[in-house]
């Protein structure tokens, strides 16, 4: 009397919407992906939308306030400050991805080889890890900057040549949580390689935090450009960047107030797109089962 | 009734104010209110009168300078001003191994002190010396001071001595200093000059600076009435603040300059063929800018245009040829097809952060491509800029001047006088100038020096080594009720006359 | 006995580090374009000079010699002489640390009061439209640029207002309070931001653990459950968060020291580099170095203290 | 059962757990501090026999187990496959011996990567090691699934859409994909609820049948084990305190651990209660074992030589083994329960 | 038997729901129990049957996350009406919990003897000292040694079952009348659940409490429940004495249980097993929610729930064909 043919699997009913699909039709998610998708659109054709060109002087218009024909209005030069916010998506928009793409894929890379083989490239990783952030950050930043030259390529590498660690930290300390996964020690039982697991396996699942992490960091990416644009080190003129924007419009606050707020709402709104999408995308992509 | 303590925002601190390590300008400008020179430059910058010395003498062949010090001035501490006091003090300006410096007196063999003051004996006539005798760098210190002060060498003593209650020969004497942040003068009680009401100067009893980096903040801290006064306002912030009833804006002139070497070898620093080499190429190039603009665009209409090539107007010699290089797009097209210059790609290298730079930058790039020239921006720091003059790894960069000494001879070796700095690093060597030049340092009949300038500004005009841009004022804004402050136009700022409305 | 000995070992991994800091910033300063000699002397001095400049200051002499003075200096506890101020490094410092120590102090307290509260009132209202306004307006303070939060701040609450002085530090704690109020909220925009999220995850993870619904059927209030049960076991992974967070602050003040005229070890850090001052950079970075180090402790030891799991070994 | 020559021997496995010490510790010269997880194991398992593997909480079972699977590499001891040391053998080899001797584990919800579907997890294994022709690999997938008895759908599916018996047959397909000869099953059912984990071991057994497996059943439930094992062995504290038959151990068990274990287990009969705990005492931790017999201070027959002497494990009838010094005197001590 | 006292606390037609991403989750669906005085009832069912939130569902911690519908008397007054305030005062000190997991339910980061003088502090009068003395004899009497110098532990010094137990002196702090022990044996090992069953069932008859032990482990009810109830699926299938309900099972689900249990059948041979898992309490059936795995369902189970009856003294099952269950029953 063997009931094993009868056994049945009895999965749970699908709802009509994938659950995942479902949480990205939230607001928050809807607005940040707005939000983001606009800010691509704007950086990939800025000249589609910018109604002038921004670097064109206009000594008949300069510091005039919002207006019809201005609606951000003009800065010291008779620039379309709206035009010069447009366009410094494009910088803007290019410095949160590069800024942070590298660093995030050499550290996801280092993150998971050391978390996977320790000894003593993890403990070398370590003291890695402790220099890179007890060192200055933005002193490391101006002195690369200042030896490569300024410019945003070298921005780059100076950004990624820090921010790598925290990738690699935070991707050792997520395949670490893995590990103690059975299925993890699964794959070593089913004889595979090690780079098969931590690459196939073991990544995937490590990626939430990270991906969460890479758009919270793009968002400071802009920030952290702006704050070089500030010092010279960013972007280069004639590049309009929101940082350097903003800086160029504060010694104006008074009387053109809006050559620096124009390009601070920019700057808000673009992070507060990204910090959206960032939560709403740690809820989905976390993997449904693992509580 | 004058008299008050004034409250002075500065942009930066003085790290050491003494005549002989002074070394960057918010030390030398802060120098002449501590230490008095012997001789004075009056407010004009140009005329020379008596200050710690009463009088002085050339010998005719310019070989020996006798100064007579003044009668009865003491230091803040009441001890005496004496003759050896000022050899000691020479001695210190002269020495090689002190401050940078020493160079300005070059030209003294010996110094000897006399019953009633010093006697300076020549190597060979110097037209300058009596000007250097003004400058901030031959200031008289105490010789007793310095030999109870703390400290193995010279400089540590002078950093010891860089205290409250340090003897000085200047209007103020220093009462306490906070480094990088505040510093206090009070009023010197055995100061000799008087001012023009007859009475003891300085009139202030205290002034305390503080220091302000940020440009903004600085005017804010003015607007705020936390301080009297702010110096280095932004020119974007001049009209708006001239505009302010409780506040006077004031534009001193200075021997200031605005202006851009252009690297004038026959080759660039990666060996490629320089399309600037040529006079005609960088007349092209500064024929294209207008400078009426710029001083618009960038000095909200404060700066004027450079009249003469080698140093600002206020300058002793400064010869007023009208504006250089009028805006003249037609010449500047027709010299620059003739030069080849056209389809050139150049770099400008500017200072990173600096909005002038990126506007100047922003409106060449305009004016150059409509000659057919291309401009490429590199944002570097100032001492990378530095480095890069140095080297001429550079085609085109912003570079600014102050004169440090009352006498053109100064500016016109840094900008032309191949020898001394390869021409503001431009690599522009001209035979005719370097023996003019040359010739000038010894010449001491003034006519004849005038002739030899004459002929060097000619010169270098037609070289056009530089972008010759514009010379600005010094923008200081002070509260209503601060009167007799001066910058002068070496940028020395001078509070002995100054005092605040009751 | 055990946390002494922890103490210990702590202190003693700072050791490796240290060197290498070290090394990093010798190379690194020496590979910055321009020396000090040309950033001093700037234009006007000559070649000869330069070289008389560069002779005193020692940079002629081979590499690793220069490497060894340094860190057989330093190691005696001699930082040598600035080249921009003319007076010991060390000195420099000391006297600039408590100006950063505080401002950086100050602006975590206000984050703390700024963050701590609000994250709670997020967290219970997860999801809600309080939590969702709490949460975009931090954004606010994630993304603006320091310059410009502080320019306005000054405008507004100091220029026009005249609530707080335009920059500067005072002589005294209150004058320090009341000059530092500024910088210290524009910095805490920043701080609170991040850790008002943190905090606001930690409140929801901890609210759904069992122990805070034993404690719950225990019959506590609800005061006690959330003071005594979720708060603290909230802030252990915030209080990570907040060491890193006052890690970064210290050397990332150089802006905010800049516009609000603090005279800091940030603005020092900036004016050094841009003076090529070696020495000066080389010790700073190194005090930042230790700095963090011991910050890091301190908020390790703070989390040992909060957790007793992690007190013994 | 099948009497052959054992497939698996481990002789005096020895594993020990370094925790990590402080720097300063080290400097201070403290001893390294060990948990003892495995202290001498030695057993036989023979071709197509269970043996079951009981004991508490942190005893050693899951360890043993992997070291077993080579997740772990034991201390000290060998482990001979077929007569072949293990350890000795080269990497292609242990990938071999990796494949023979296949590990199933605990937690249904762990156990399996939650971002692969059913069909993923089997190819990967199928291919990784060449079980099939890539155009056979489908084929295969069905047959699996067939075995485990999982609905062809299953193939597409991610694991959170299963439960968690089925999950554990989606571990067993993986397991048995790449036809291994030896099972190692840590706690493969104790997770479950009675009736899905009924399902899980009727599988086992099934399977085992059909496919003459050798089977290391590792679970702490004394009633499921007695069930599935030919034979069975008690771990205290890292060495087997007692192995023998089934039937025999469960009957009469000699050690006085054994006793106690079996004593504490709830019987389902309501009528037999008893109403004072079968032994008192904790469990001691592995990170200092007592000196002597692990067991002697719980032990109510504990004497001065278990308090100072290790007993060996040694047979005291055809049927089993007993490491305990006083075996012979507790035989005719009555069984507290059945 | 003596239970003929009033009973303590009465369920009726308890009913929690969970509405999570536009789903609703009826996790206890409409169940009524009494529990007497002094008696120990256990609560058996698979996991997520229901058993841990209808225990949350008396004590008023569900409602915070779900809707809890009914009655729930406690000495006739209805707790489910009674505000968080007023809850307060009950919990803990008449009413008192025990959590499943030894691991997670204490606090790690406060002592020992605070999470115990805390519910002490909550509802009593005692003053510090006098708190902590008693503090040290809830430890003595849950079998901790030197009780008075592990007070300033933390959880983490203390071994599973001794936190096991220090929940347990937790919650006898007050001296309650009913303890709800959501699984506390669960995660111990074998030696320890017997240690642990035994004191509960002696503080049971020592105080005179009523315990309601929610348990998946026949064995465990078998050895401690005066009575049990069986829940699957968030109902109540089977409601009755421990004897009728492990010896005479009614209901085809409870019958499967005790037959899936490995004992008295031949080793090795495959054992009776409950076809199919069960149900998703988002997607229940119909009918019987146990319909599909049985193998005795017919349309009528399909197509309607069956109540739970009473069909002899004191045992109750919900099943349309308890007829046909009843001649399964084991001899
Ligand atoms: N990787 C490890 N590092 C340190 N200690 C370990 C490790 N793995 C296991 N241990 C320790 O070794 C001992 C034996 O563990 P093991 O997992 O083998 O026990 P177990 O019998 O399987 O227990 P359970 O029934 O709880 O699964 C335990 O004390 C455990 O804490
Ligand atoms: N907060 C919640 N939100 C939604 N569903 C919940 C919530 N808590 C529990 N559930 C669901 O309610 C059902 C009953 O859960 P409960 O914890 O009572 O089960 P249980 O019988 O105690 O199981 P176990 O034996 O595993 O502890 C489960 O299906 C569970 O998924
Ligand atoms: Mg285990
Ligand atoms: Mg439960």
């Amino acid at each position: 009397m063997t009931q094993l043919d009868t056994l049945q699997a009895t999965t749970p009913q699908k709802p009509k919407l994938h659950p995942r699909v479902k949480a990205l039709l939230r607001p928050g998610f809807l607005l940040g992906f707005f939000i983001l998708s606009s800010s691509i659109i704007l950086a990939v054709f800025p000249g589609a939308f910018a109604p002038y060109d921004p670097n064109a002087f206009d000594f008949m218009a300069i510091k005039q306030p919002p207006s019809w024909a201005h609606p951000f209005g003009t800065d010291n030069l008779g620039r379309d400050t709206l035009s010069r916010v447009i366009w410094a998506y494009q910088v803007d928009m290019q410095i949160a991805f590069f800024a942070t793409f590298f660093a995030m894929v050499i550290g996801v890379i280092v993150g998971s080889l050391v978390a996977y083989h320790g000894g003593i490239a993890d403990v070398l990783f370590g003291r890695v890890v402790d220099v890179t952030i007890t060192f200055p950050f933005l002193v490391l930043v101006i002195a690369v900057v200042a030896v490569l030259g300024p410019g945003l390529t070298n921005m780059y590498v100076a950004v990624t040549l820090v921010q790598w660690v925290y990738y690699a930290r935070l991707t050792r300390a997520e395949i670490m949580t893995q590990m103690t996964s059975d299925y993890a020690s699964a794959g070593r039982v089913m004889g595979y390689s090690s780079p098969r697991i931590i690459f196939r396996h073991l990544l995937p699942n490590a990626m939430t935090p990270l991906i969460t992490f890479w758009m919270t960091d793009m968002a400071l990416a802009i920030l952290l450009g702006s704050s070089l644009g500030y010092l010279g080190l960013g972007a280069q003129p004639p590049q309009a960047e929101w940082g350097v924007l903003i800086a160029e419009g504060r010694n104006f606050i008074t009387t053109a107030w809006w050559m620096s707020l124009m390009p601070g709402i920019a700057i808000v709104l673009t992070g507060l797109g990204f910090s959206l999408v960032g939560d709403s995308l740690a809820d989905v992509l976390r993997p449904r089962g693992a509580s | 009734e004058r008299g008050g303590a004034l409250t002075f925002a500065r942009y930066d601190d003085s790290n050491l104010v003494d005549p002989v390590y002074a070394d960057r300008n918010p030390d030398i400008w802060m120098v002449t209110n501590l230490y008095d020179t012997l001789l004075r430059t009056k407010a004009d910058g140009r005329t020379i009168v008596p200050g710690l010395a009463s009088g002085y003498q050339v010998s005719l062949d310019g070989k020996t300078v006798t100064l007579t010090l003044r009668e009865g001035i003491k230091f803040s501490d009441g001890s005496p001003i004496t003759p050896e006091d000022v050899k000691f003090s020479l001695e210190r300006a002269t020495n090689p191994d002190f401050g940078p410096w020493s160079g300005l007196l070059g030209s003294v063999e010996s110094i000897t002190a006399t019953e009633s003051g010093v006697t300076l004996a020549m190597k060979n006539p110097d037209p300058t010396i009596i000007s250097i005798l003004a400058t901030f760098n031959t200031a008289i210190v105490s010789k007793a001071a310095f030999e109870a002060a703390p400290g193995a060498t010279d400089q540590e003593k002078a950093t010891a001595l860089f205290a409250a209650g340090t003897p000085v020969s200047g209007p103020f004497t220093l009462k306490e200093r906070t480094r990088g942040s505040t510093m206090t003068f009070s009023a010197n009680p055995h100061y000799w000059r008087q001012g023009e009401d007859g009475k003891a100067l300085p009139y202030l009893d205290e002034v305390s600076f503080i220091v302000i980096p940020d440009d903004a903040t600085r005017i804010l801290k003015l607007q705020a009435g936390e301080v009297n006064g702010a110096e280095f306002v932004p020119f974007s912030r001049v009209a708006e603040l001239e505009a302010d009833p409780a506040i006077n804006m004031e534009l001193y002139p200075s021997t200031r300059i605005i202006y851009a070497p252009i690297n004038s070898r026959e080759t660039r620093a990666d060996g490629s063929a320089n399309p600037m080499a040529t006079n005609e190429a960088r007349q092209a190039l500064n024929y294209a800018i207008n400078k009426d603009a710029l001083i618009q665009l960038i000095t909200h209409g404060t700066g004027q245009p450079m009249t003469s090539p080698l140093m600002a107007s206020t300058t002793q010699l400064a010869h007023d040829g009208g504006p250089l290089f009028p805006y003249d797009p037609a010449k500047a097209k027709e010299l620059a097809a003739a030069s080849g210059l056209e389809g050139a790609e150049i770099t400008l290298t500017t200072l990173a952060g600096s909005s002038d730079d990126a506007t100047l930058f922003a409106a060449i790039q305009q004016m150059w491509g409509a000659i057919g020239v291309s401009v490429k921006v590199e944002q570097v720091d100032n001492a990378t800029r530095g480095a890069k003059n140095r080297s001429g790894e550079f085609d085109v960069h912003t570079y600014g001047w102050v004169n440090d000494v009352n006498d053109p001879a100064q500016v016109a070796g840094w900008l032309g006088y191949y020898p001394t700095r390869k021409a503001v690093g431009t690599g522009w060597n001209n035979a005719e100038f370097n023996a003019l030049y040359e010739a000038s340092n010894t010449e001491i009949d003034p006519e004849k020096r005038s002739e030899q300038y004459l002929r060097m500004q000619e010169i270098y005009r037609d070289a056009a080594p530089l972008l010759f841009l514009y010379e600005t004022p010094f923008a200081v804004a002070l509260s209503a009720n601060v009167n007799g402050y001066l910058q002068t136009p070496l940028g020395n700022n001078e509070f002995s006359s100054a005092w605040i409305a009751k | 006995m055990s946390s002494l000995s922890y103490l210990v070992s702590r202190l003693l991994q700072i050791i490796p580090t240290f060197l290498l800091v070290m090394v990093v910033i010798f190379l690194l300063v020496r590979m910055l374009p321009g020396d000090p000699a040309i950033a001093m002397a700037d234009a006007k001095a000559t070649e000869a000079q330069l070289e008389l400049i560069r002779q005193k200051l020692g940079l002629n002499e081979p590499f690793f010699m220069q490497f060894f003075y340094f860190v057989k200096n330093t190691l005696s506890g001699d930082m040598g002489t600035s080249i921009l101020l003319k007076a010991p490094v060390l000195d420099v410092i000391i006297e600039r640390i408590p100006v950063t120590a505080f401002l950086t102090l100050y602006a975590v307290g206000l984050s703390i009061l700024i963050a701590g509260p609000l994250a709670f009132v997020a967290a219970l209202n997860k999801n809600g439209m309080l939590d969702i306004a709490i949460r975009s307006s931090f954004q606010v303070g994630l993304s603006t640029p320091v310059f410009y939060i502080g320019l306005l701040l000054l405008t507004f609450l100091a220029a026009s207002l005249r609530l707080f002085p335009v920059g500067g530090y005072g002589t005294t704690f209150l004058e320090h309070l009341h000059h530092l109020m500024l910088p210290a909220l524009t910095v805490a925009l920043y701080t609170s931001a991040i850790i008002m999220r943190n905090l606001r995850s930690a409140v929801i993870e901890v609210l759904d653990a069992e122990y805070v619904q034993f404690a719950r059927s225990k019959g506590l209030s609800r005061s006690v459950v959330l003071g005594r049960h979720v708060l603290r076991n909230a802030l252990i992974s915030t209080v990570t968060l907040l060491g890193l967070s006052i890690g970064a602050l210290m050397s990332g003040t150089l802006v905010t020291e800049t516009v609000f005229a603090v005279p800091g070890l940030g603005r020092l850090m900036l004016e050094a580099i841009f003076a090529r001052d070696y020495p000066l950079i080389q010790g700073l970075t190194l005090t930042f170095a230790v700095m963090v180090s011991l910050v890091f402790l301190f908020t390790d030891m703070v989390q040992a203290w909060l957790d007793p799991r992690l007190r013994l070994s | 059962m099948t009497n052959q020559a054992p497939v698996l021997q481990v002789e005096d496995l020895h594993l020990h757990f370094q925790l990590k010490r402080s720097l300063f510790d080290a400097i201070q010269r403290k001893p390294l501090r060990k948990v003892k997880a495995l202290n001498g194991v030695s057993l036989e398992v023979k071709r197509g026999e269970t043996l079951g593997i009981v004991g508490e909480s942190g005893c050693g079972k899951s360890t043993l187990a992997r070291c077993l699977a080579r997740l772990y590499e034991a201390d000290k001891g060998t482990i001979r496959y077929d007569g072949h040391e293990v350890a000795a053998k080269n990497a292609a080899d242990l990938r071999e011996y990796n494949r023979k001797v296949q590990m199933m584990f605990q937690d249904p919800y762990s156990s399996l990567n939650p971002r692969m579907t059913v069909r993923q997890v089997l190819t990967e294994a199928l291919r990784v090691h060449n079980m099939r022709p890539p155009e056979q690999i489908n084929d295969r997938i069905a047959e699996l699934l067939d075995l485990v008895r999982l609905p062809q759908d299953a193939a597409d599916k991610l694991p959170h859409e299963f439960s968690g018996g089925q999950r554990q047959r989606i571990a067993i397909a993986r397991a048995l994909s790449v036809e291994p000869e030896v099972l190692v099953a840590d706690e493969l059912v104790s997770a479950l609820d009675v009736s899905v984990q009924a399902q899980v071991v009727n599988l086992l057994l099934e399977l085992q049948e059909k496919l003459h497996l050798t089977i290391l059943f590792v679970a702490h439930d004394l009633r499921l084990v007695r069930h599935v094992s030919h034979r069975v062995a008690v771990i205290y504290l890292g060495s087997i305190v007692e192995i023998g038959d089934s039937e025999e151990l469960f009957n009469a068990p000699k050690h006085p651990y054994s006793k106690a274990l079996l004593a504490a287990a709830p019987s389902l009969d309501p009528d037999k209660r008893h109403t004072r705990p079968s032994i008192s005492g904790e469990l001691p931790s592995p990170l200092n074992v007592p000196k002597g017999c692990a067991f002697h201070a719980r032990c109510p027959h504990a004497s001065d030589l278990c308090r100072t002497e290790i007993p060996e494990l040694r047979a005291v009838d055809e049927l089993g083994q007993v490491a305990c010094h006083h075996a012979e005197a507790l035989l005719s001590a009555p069984v507290l329960i059945k | 038997m003596s239970n003929q006292q009033k009973s303590l606390l009465q369920v009726r037609d308890l009913t929690t729901t969970f509405h999570s991403k536009g789903r609703v989750l009826r996790a206890v669906d409409g169940i009524s129990f009494d529990v007497r005085a002094g008696e120990v009832l256990g609560l058996v069912g698979e996991s997520g049957s229901g058993k841990s939130i209808t225990l949350r569902s008396i004590i008023g911690l569900a409602r915070d996350y779900g809707t809890v519908e009914g009655k729930v008397y406690w000495k006739g007054e209805d707790l489910l009406a009674r505000s968080e305030t007023q809850l307060r005062s009950i919990r803990g000190s008449q009413i008192s919990m025990i959590f499943q997991e030894p691991m997670t339910s204490l606090n790690p980061l406060l002592t020992v003897g605070l999470q115990i003088e805390e519910n002490l502090k909550a509802h009593t009068e005692l003053e510090r000292a006098a708190r902590k003395a008693r503090a040290i004899e809830l430890l003595d009497m849950v079998g901790i040694p030197s009780a008075a110098s592990r007070l300033k532990d933390f959880p983490h010094q203390f071994s599973g079952g001794m936190r096991q137990r220090v929940m347990i002196a937790i919650a006898l702090a007050s001296n309650p009348k009913l303890l709800l022990a959501d699984e506390p044996t669960t995660a111990l090992d074998v030696t320890i659940q017997d240690q642990i069953l035994q004191l509960l069932l002696s503080l049971a008859k020592d105080l005179n409490m009523a315990i309601v032990l929610v348990t998946h482990d026949l064995g465990v009810v078998a050895q401690t429940c005066d009575r049990v109830a069986v829940m699957y699926a968030g109902r109540l299938v089977e409601t009755g004495s421990v004897r009728d309900v492990l010896k005479r099972p009614q209901h085809p689900y409870t019958l499967g249980l005790l037959k899936s249990v490995p004992e008295n059948i031949p080793p090795r041979t495959p054992l009776y097993s409950v076809p199919g898992t069960p149900p998703a309490l988002d997607a229940l059936p119909q009918g019987c929610a146990f319909a599909p795995r049985c193998l005795k369902a017919e349309d009528v189970c399909m197509k309607s729930k069956p109540p739970l009856l009473v069909i002899d003294e004191g045992i109750s099952s919900a099943c349309h064909f308890l007829e046909v269950a009843r001649e399964e029953v084991p001899a």
